[in-house]
């Protein structure tokens, strides 16, 4: 699957997004943080997942969704716009 | 049945020129509209711009879908919204909210609901960029965007 | 310290122009602007033309009472109303009210006070006059315009 | 002192404003809507004072305000601007 990073998580992970094919004991959202986080120094933000924020197929998921299925996971932190 | 538009743009927008398209002739039974503009401020003059990431195609996908929302919850013949993203210079509009209606209260309420979720809702994400040179940071989210959701669920 | 202004004209107004003398370079503080544009109604296409008298003199004194008062009870930076009078065609601009903050809810609030207060205070008074040529008449006041104004005091 | 009327008031009494100096004993708006009754017929209206709305000098007014030192007094319906 696609993963794509936005703002100082693209800036802290050094990649604008990514494909990984995550272990079958990944099944939500709140699973792959964990699995991120141990990918290394540029992933150790994900260890500190309660200040991110996700999307599947571009609409906002909680932590518990299931990832099956999804083509596009973008992990950010919480939006400034407006 | 609303009219919804929603731009997601690096260029300026115009104020009168959407609200041309959302009165006049045309729309003779619209009697209020109510226009939101926010704009990038210096924060004292600390600030020599201001730099918007955003995430294409969420981002259009999700103000549609606060917009419909909105279009649900007030009877309205037209809302509008437009978001730029880029480096926006001290002064400049950074976002446009317009909503026409019968009746000034269904505007004014729909042009603040849009507002307060696509400040925490939106995908997209302000750096500064300070005017001494120093390298400057991503803003942080505000409790008090949070707490403005409030007002529309409880 | 807001700056208010108050005009009273048969002229339309234009927003953007109004806009600009509110934010840009020179108001780098101002984080948001709201508008609210009054339209006339055709009444689902019953109206040719609707009427406004006004008293001249109250007219203006008393709308920017109500501006001096809002920016009492918010943080504003500029404050602006401008009413029309004398005959206007269904889709014609009739009132624009434009408030400038360092933030939205003050802006939004402001604006939407003026609005509530102006109905029932400013000394206007429509006369609608019908397509078929019959003599029409002066719209009676609405209790819902009473009522909005209980929000702000209670 | 000076009469002002507007609207339908105006319309009714058939004149935009009028001089008139009111017995001594009209102290207050309601007195004055009072003694306007009694003129004759384009001030009938003025018998239903509860409909009407007024302002001293240019600024609105109740009907137990003293009307002793007003300049002028403009007599009107409910507004309908905006």
């Amino acid at each position: 699957m696609k993963l794509v990073y936005f703002a100082w998580v693209r800036e802290q992970v050094g990649v604008a997004e990514e494909e990984i094919t995550p272990p079958a004991t990944v099944a939500t959202i709140a699973d792959l943080m964990e699995h991120l986080g141990e990918r290394g120094d540029n992933y150790a933000l994900f260890k500190n997942a309660s200040q991110l924020r996700a999307a599947i197929d571009q609409e906002h998921v909680d932590p518990a969704t299931p990832i099956a299925g999804a083509r596009e996971i973008a992990i950010f932190p919480p939006m400034t716009g407006g | 049945m609303t009219s919804i538009t929603v731009r997601i743009q690096n260029e300026p927008f115009d104020i009168n020129a959407e609200a041309e398209t959302m009165t006049g002739d045309a729309h003779a039974n619209v009697g209020a509209l109510v226009t939101f503009t926010g704009y990038c401020r210096d924060e004292d003059g600390r600030l020599s711009a201001l730099e918007l990431d955003h995430y294409p195609g969420m981002a259009e996908a999700e103000i549609a879908r606060i917009c419909k929302e909105a279009a649900e919850r007030w009877p309205l013949d037209a809302l509008t919204a437009i978001h730029r993203h880029g480096k926006l210079q001290p002064g400049a509009p950074i976002v446009l909210v317009a909503a026409s209606s019968r009746h000034r209260r269904a505007a004014f309420e729909a042009a603040e609901f849009v507002m307060d979720f696509l400040k925490t809702r939106a995908p997209f994400w302000k750096k500064e960029h300070p005017k001494d040179g120093t390298p400057g940071g991503w803003v942080d989210a505000k409790e008090t965007d949070d707490a403005a959701l409030s007002r529309w669920t409880s």
